[in-house]
């Protein structure tokens, strides 16, 4: 089943404190290797296909780094 | 990338609220006073209240409110933001005042300042972060510091006999007859970040109803100060912290006039 | 309403009550207390007369609470004030501070008593360091002024509220039992403002402009060096422009005694009865403690013989004495702690260092 | 001309009023005036006092140590104040409730007055004794002009009781004829 | 336990540590206090190393539980510790008042921050006139050192343990954050003490003596006015007995630098610079700031051409360089509020000054 | 006069408590004040703990407590006789220490030091004087005054919507964790003061068995600024006073380890 | 029936507080003409021989001024 | 001879131990020495760095504007402290986490060691990456000697990991040579 839903993660502004990971049901996102200007390694859409647009992670991140379409 | 993400899924479900300013902020890796205060800055968007608030900032991690929520501001000495709120209130009682404090900030220095605020029926909104510490100094301990915990001054761990119990403050000020709403919630869970929302919004009714004070407390977490990974610091507020500190409203005004 | 009988003519009225009276006249509609002995006409005065006018009286719990509560509505930008004595004044240090950093105006009144500690309820003024270096953290400073009649009790509270205006800072009323307890005639003079009633940096909700914040807090690399300069700034200002003080019978003074408040009120009987014995004595009263009258109190030592300088305390306001002019030797003083001096015990004084000097 | 008064008595016999109405008198005479009443903790134990200084001249101290003249009402203060009196000062001491016997000093001027008994029997009112007293002590003093008390009697008394008024006249003006006939 | 390792050698310590190292060694088992930075390390070692010795470390609510709870540990006869820094302290102002009238001895520890209000963490000078003038009510005065470095932190703690117990009067450490959050090498010389440790007065339960009281409230009659002349000898005794200062290279110093705490660090290095350029510039360094040490500071006026007080404040140790001296005319003052002076600014401010004698 | 009543009747039933001080008191007529001295004193000689008590006086009227009580007292700035006790307490574990606190002191400005001493357990009894009122500075209003009671600084009544309702001490605290022993008393009857004796006696044996905070609330008179007789002062605490702030045990400690 | 107990007044300790009057379940006390050095016109021991000796008026007595003997 | 140095890198890589190392060393070589570690707000963001400061002289400031050295652990802080050391100054950057392309200073002498590589292949633990780091800078400026801070490890490592002294002997030795095999 196609991805009913899109996220985008601000790079610069995630501290990388993994919340969003798990809170995802789906498990799209991950840590991602690149560090930013702030020194973290970013999480990342690592699973765009399988995304709901049900916005869970959005509202689990402390810095509102993720916003969310549907 | 917006554009990438506009051109199939058009409807925008979750963005930034109008009230919370577009600026990176100074907490720590998860630590969830980014929540609590995307949450307020939901509800004043919600009321439309933006232009007629003033917010009071306590002195802790949360001393720096006026960069990150779009409002007025005033400072406040540390633990005196319900008496400062008092002046703003009562020389405009037309406009909308909340203050957001933290558990040292308001269950230790300001117990004082809060309890008469509410003994009071002071018609003002408060956000209460509690994360059983005093975070911006450190991790020291706070009334609030569970039993055992180890702090930087509770190297030996909290213990009832010298240091007493950690207060539950939601549940002392519902007490109170000039309390109006106090409420005791939680944001590790996405249902439990839904009925934070609520809570805040209960509590801003009240205020614009003008039916008294009104407090929410926020379990919080310190994810530095307690030495965890943050997804360790959520599983802490989800057990031994609301196990002890139980979520849930207190109390509740139905009708205005409390006589 | 008493103000309004009162602005028809001279009235006899407690120098506390005179404060209140002074206060509405100048536009406060705003006070908040916690009951003190010596003090308590003020709080009382307001409860009642606040409420007709649509103003608003308002007990604290503490004087920590008041103090912010002052905070508060002064950075709503209303005229507000309160007044305590010693241990409360004391206890409003840290909330002075934050007001003073953070430039909120607002006039605080201090009946003061004998100290230290609870000391007792006799007149004193030994609340004078406290109130003109400030007792709180961080050196910032505040005009103080310091009535010694039921007259200035009215007139120096209406300068308050505009010379706190006018430099958005604290402005205190430094004044003991005696000048608080006391009934006097006094003339309502109709209140003018001297200061622009506006007040853009209030906060009011940012309804057609961007969000302001009042606050003391200043983190960023210097920022708080560059505060502190604008604040002294301010205080040179004061010092340049603010400086008040009475003349009483200077000319031709070979002895001039340097004295504020009720005890200037004393030594000016003990003048009164020197200069009838034909002694050339006479009086530099600084009405403002700070900004101080160095310059005044200098050059009137620079003519004197001597310069006494009478306290209801052990020495404080001598140390502004010895500041201001180089003329360490000529300076004596005469102190008596938490008591008013009686007229007889000055002029003893006076008379033994004119009996020097011949 | 310069004078000063301690008035003292029970709480509840009228002392701060009748310092109160002298003040003012003399305010209205052009007078300089300063009334200073007990306050704190000195109000304790029911007792009530206050001084009054007048003078042609600015007024210092509103406090004064050693009185020119003293009001009397009740038995507790004679013993406060006599030793404070100056010599050839005034003393006025309300006889129905304080013994003139007790009067041990011969430097001052005493005029005892029973007026409780007269501001109950002449006057019609026991409250009126300390009028009664003040009328006896401006006349002995002659500080104010009698009429000019009369005249300031609406300034301290409520318009609720101005009907009183013409009594309270009464009072000072049997406490003036007591002491013009007892001189 | 570090204290018994300490005294075997040097040890690099934190200044705030040694705070707490020589509060312990002299006898000190009680600390009570409430977080604020810089002194945090403060309360946090006396919370690991008192319990273990078999004393009490308890975190108070706020500042004016503390200085109440020092109230009642000092009434017991105890050593008892304290330390904040400026807003806190300034909540202690009434309790310090308090505890001066009832002539209470303990140590209350400022180490500074910026102020005034919640101002900033950056090092700070500006609460000079708290300190010293005495922020509370009442016109008391305790004995306020400077230490200037983690040596000093450390035997000046002891040293005012005993003028506190001397005096029966609360005693202030000065400190701030650059004194109090470096490391530097120091030696634990063993404590010694000045006084008789025994306190009669102490409130123990009247067990074999009459009922006795700890109190500062003198209602009857004047004896507030006796006991105000009371604490005011113990003053003058303090300003006979127990000033101390520091003579760096003032041995024909025609500048004469006036410095105490961090700034009087960094002239220091300025001073060995210029004395490379064959500057004559010397430092008299107030150790104690009350009793301030006036007939030193006078005397090296007299023989010196420039007396430079340098403070990290817009000039409040200034004032009390008036006083002390005459010679006004050769003052001048180098300020930087809430910002420590680099040494090359203050080298160049003495080659000006060696400049303008040439 | 005494040889008369003793030919008779030998034995004494009634005399001054030892560890009252002999001496005339300064407070009002009729002030209870004078009653709840006794009462203090009664339990002190009952226990023999006069020579190991160290008592913190507040401010207020009965801040001449060392005049009348036979034992070492402390004077604790207004309000702050509990952070005083408690100093003592850690420094003198083995003593007895007990405040005696009015209203304004307790309830108002000691807000924060009464309820952190209860909240830390603190092992501390404290003798609370309720006279709606802050009789020393006269008459006041207090945040115990009642609802339309007119005051110096309330002369238009106390209306709860500006001002609040009268805080209920003895209810608030009981509620904290550290709280041994909480009960209201009253001394307008024998009855009541028989029961009043009780609770002192229990408060302090509460501090003896190291329980932990014990605190007695009176109800009491200030017949002088309350501008009655004393005898329809006791009437009014035996009526509406009684009916707001009811008499009871609001908590009570079974055994000394309270986790 | 004759008194079974008998109290002593206090005359300059009393401040006529009139509590013990109504107090006195016998109602043997009354206050008195003569008046004391603090002013206040005392109470005293109006009716002896009614005296039960119960002590109920010194236990009311604000000011300690009653001793009662059985 | 006088020396300055600023050490800067993430939390948790050994910043503070180091600093503490050299400064420890320096005091039992005799010297005045001061260490100064950043506080409060300053701490936030997981960076940490300090100052030490080494004299034959009493010592003035232990703050430094321009310091003499910089010991740069991560990327973050090369940006913060570069433009900050003086001319001629020496500049350790550690290559493995800092780029030394990013250096566009030429007036200060520059040895870029991959260190944590250096500790992870060589020595045996990424921990000790700033120990290899501190054995470069102390070679490059011998402000102490080698054997001092072999010889003072015991006194910053706790009882519980002296076991690891060696370790850490090896790491200041690895940096020794690297720093005199790349001069
Ligand atoms: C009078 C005073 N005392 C102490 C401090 C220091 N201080 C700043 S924030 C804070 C406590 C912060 O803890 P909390 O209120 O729980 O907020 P958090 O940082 O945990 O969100 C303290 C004690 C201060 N600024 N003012
Ligand atoms: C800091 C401070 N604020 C105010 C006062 C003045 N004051 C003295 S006693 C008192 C209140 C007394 O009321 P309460 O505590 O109810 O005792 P009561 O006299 O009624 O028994 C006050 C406000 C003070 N001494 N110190
Ligand atoms: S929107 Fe829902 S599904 Fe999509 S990434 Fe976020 S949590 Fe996962
Ligand atoms: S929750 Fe936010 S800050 Fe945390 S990792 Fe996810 S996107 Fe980054
Ligand atoms: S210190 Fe704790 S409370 Fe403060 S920002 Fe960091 S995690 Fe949040
Ligand atoms: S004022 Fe009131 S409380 Fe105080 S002694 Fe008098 S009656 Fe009692
Ligand atoms: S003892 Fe009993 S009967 Fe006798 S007087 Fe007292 S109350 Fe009355
Ligand atoms: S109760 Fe005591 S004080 Fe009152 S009238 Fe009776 S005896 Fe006198
Ligand atoms: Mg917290
Ligand atoms: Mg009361």
């Amino acid at each position: 089943m196609p991805a009913t839903g899109r996220i985008e993660i601000d790079f610069e502004r995630c501290k990388a404190c993994e919340l969003c990971v798990p809170a995802c049901p789906k498990n799209c996102i991950e840590i991602g290797a690149r560090i930013n200007a702030q020194g973290y390694a970013a999480a990342f859409f690592a699973r765009p296909d399988d995304c709901t647009g049900c916005a869970v992670c959005a509202e689990a991140c402390p810095d509102v780094c993720i916003e969310v379409w549907r | 990338m917006k554009t990438e993400g506009k051109d199939r899924f058009k409807r925008q479900v979750f963005s930034r609220p109008k009230s919370l300013v577009d600026v990176k902020s100074h907490f720590c890796p998860g630590c969830h006073h980014g929540i609590a205060h995307r949450i307020v800055a939901e509800a004043i968007d919600h009321f439309g209240l933006r232009e007629k608030t003033i917010g009071v900032a306590c002195v802790g991690c949360a001393v720096f409110l006026y960069d990150y929520i779009d409002v007025d501001v005033a400072e406040a000495p540390h633990g005196r933001a319900p008496a400062v709120a008092t002046g703003v209130k009562r020389a405009q009682p037309d406009k909308f005042v909340f203050t957001y404090q933290g558990d040292g900030d308001l269950a230790a220095i300001g117990t004082s300042e809060v309890i008469h605020a509410a003994n009071r029926g002071e018609n003002i909104s408060i956000i209460f972060v509690n994360n059983t510490t005093y975070g911006m100094t450190g991790g020291q301990m706070a009334p609030t510091t569970m039993l055992g915990q180890k702090t930087s001054t509770s190297p030996y761990g909290r213990d009832f006999r010298k240091d007493g119990y950690p207060i539950k403050m939601a549940e002392l000020l519902a007490t109170l007859e000039g309390t109006a709403y106090s409420a005791r919630v939680a944001t590790s869970t996405p249902a439990q970040i839904r009925k934070a929302k609520e809570a805040v919004r209960k509590a801003f009714d009240m205020q614009i109803k003008e039916m008294g004070f009104s407090i929410v407390e926020f379990l919080s977490t310190c994810p530095t100060n307690w030495g965890m990974k943050p997804i360790d610091a959520q599983k802490r507020v989800l057990g031994e912290m609301s196990e002890y500190f139980p979520l849930g409203v207190y109390k509740e005004r139905k009708q205005a006039d409390f006589l | 309403m008493r103000l309004a009988t009162a602005a028809a003519q001279r009235v006899l009225m407690k120098g506390n009550e005179a404060i209140c009276v002074g206060a509405i006249a100048a536009g406060c509609r705003y006070y908040y207390g916690y009951p003190i002995t010596p003090q308590n006409d003020i709080p009382e005065y307001m409860s009642a007369h606040l409420p007709p006018i649509g103003g608003t009286f308002l007990q604290a719990e503490s004087e920590v609470a008041t103090i912010n509560f002052i905070l508060g509505t002064s950075a709503s930008g209303k005229r507000v004030m309160t007044s305590s004595s010693g241990p409360g004044i004391s206890l409003m240090q840290e909330g002075l501070s934050y007001m003073a950093g953070s430039e909120l105006p607002a006039v605080i009144v201090n009946i003061s008593r004998s100290g230290p500690g609870l000391g007792g309820i006799a007149p004193s003024q030994g609340d004078y360091f406290q109130a003109v270096k400030c007792g709180g953290h961080g050196g910032y400073r505040m005009p103080v002024l310091a009535p010694h009649s039921v007259q200035e009790m009215y007139s120096l509270t209406m300068l308050a509220f505009d010379l706190a205006d006018k430099y958005r800072n604290p402005a205190m009323i430094l004044g003991d039992a005696i000048v608080g307890q006391m009934k006097e005639p006094f003339e309502p003079v109709a209140y003018e403002s001297t200061v622009d009633p506006g007040k853009p940096w209030a906060l009011t909700g940012c309804a057609g402009r961007p969000r302001q914040h009042v606050k003391s807090l200043y983190l960023k690399d210097n920022a708080i060096e560059v505060h502190n300069w604008k604040l002294h700034r301010k205080y040179l200002l004061m010092q340049e422009k603010e400086v008040r003080f009475e003349d009483y019978r200077l000319d031709g003074a070979r002895i001039v005694v340097v004295a504020f408040g009720t005890a200037a009120r004393v030594c000016k009987t003990a003048i009164q009865w020197a200069r009838g014995e034909g002694i050339a004595v006479g009086m530099l009263r600084p009405v403002t403690l700070f900004p101080f009258p160095a310059a005044q109190v200098d050059a009137a030592a620079a003519r004197a013989d001597v310069v006494l300088v009478v306290e209801m305390n052990t020495g404080q306001m001598l140390e502004d004495v010895r500041i201001s002019t180089t003329f360490h030797d000529r300076i004596r003083f005469m102190g008596k702690p938490c008591a008013m001096p009686t007229p007889e015990e000055i002029l003893g004084e006076i008379r033994n260092l004119a009996g020097k000097r011949r | 001309m310069n004078a000063d008064v301690i008035m003292a008595g029970f709480g509840g016999q009228g002392i701060l009023m009748i310092g109160n109405l002298l003040s003012i008198a003399a305010m209205e005479e052009g007078r300089h005036v300063t009334y200073f009443p007990a306050y704190g903790v000195e109000m304790r134990g029911g007792t009530a006092n206050c001084t009054v200084v007048i003078s042609d001249e600015e007024i210092g101290s509103p406090v004064v140590g050693r009185p020119k003249a003293c009001v009397i009402m009740n038995g507790p203060s004679l013993g406060k104040y006599l030793p404070s009196i100056r010599e050839g000062g005034d003393l006025v001491i309300n006889s129905s409730l304080v013994d003139p016997a007790k009067v041990d000093r011969t430097d001052v001027r005493l005029l005892s007055i029973p007026a409780n008994d007269i501001a109950r029997e002449v006057v019609g009112s026991q409250q009126l004794a300390s009028m009664v007293a003040l009328g006896a002590y401006v006349t002995v003093t002659g500080v104010v002009e009698m009429q000019t008390l009369f005249d300031c009697l609406p300034k301290v008394i409520s318009r609720k009781y101005e009907k009183f008024i013409p009594l309270n006249v009464n009072a000072l003006k049997e406490g003036e004829s007591f002491a013009r006939h007892h001189p």
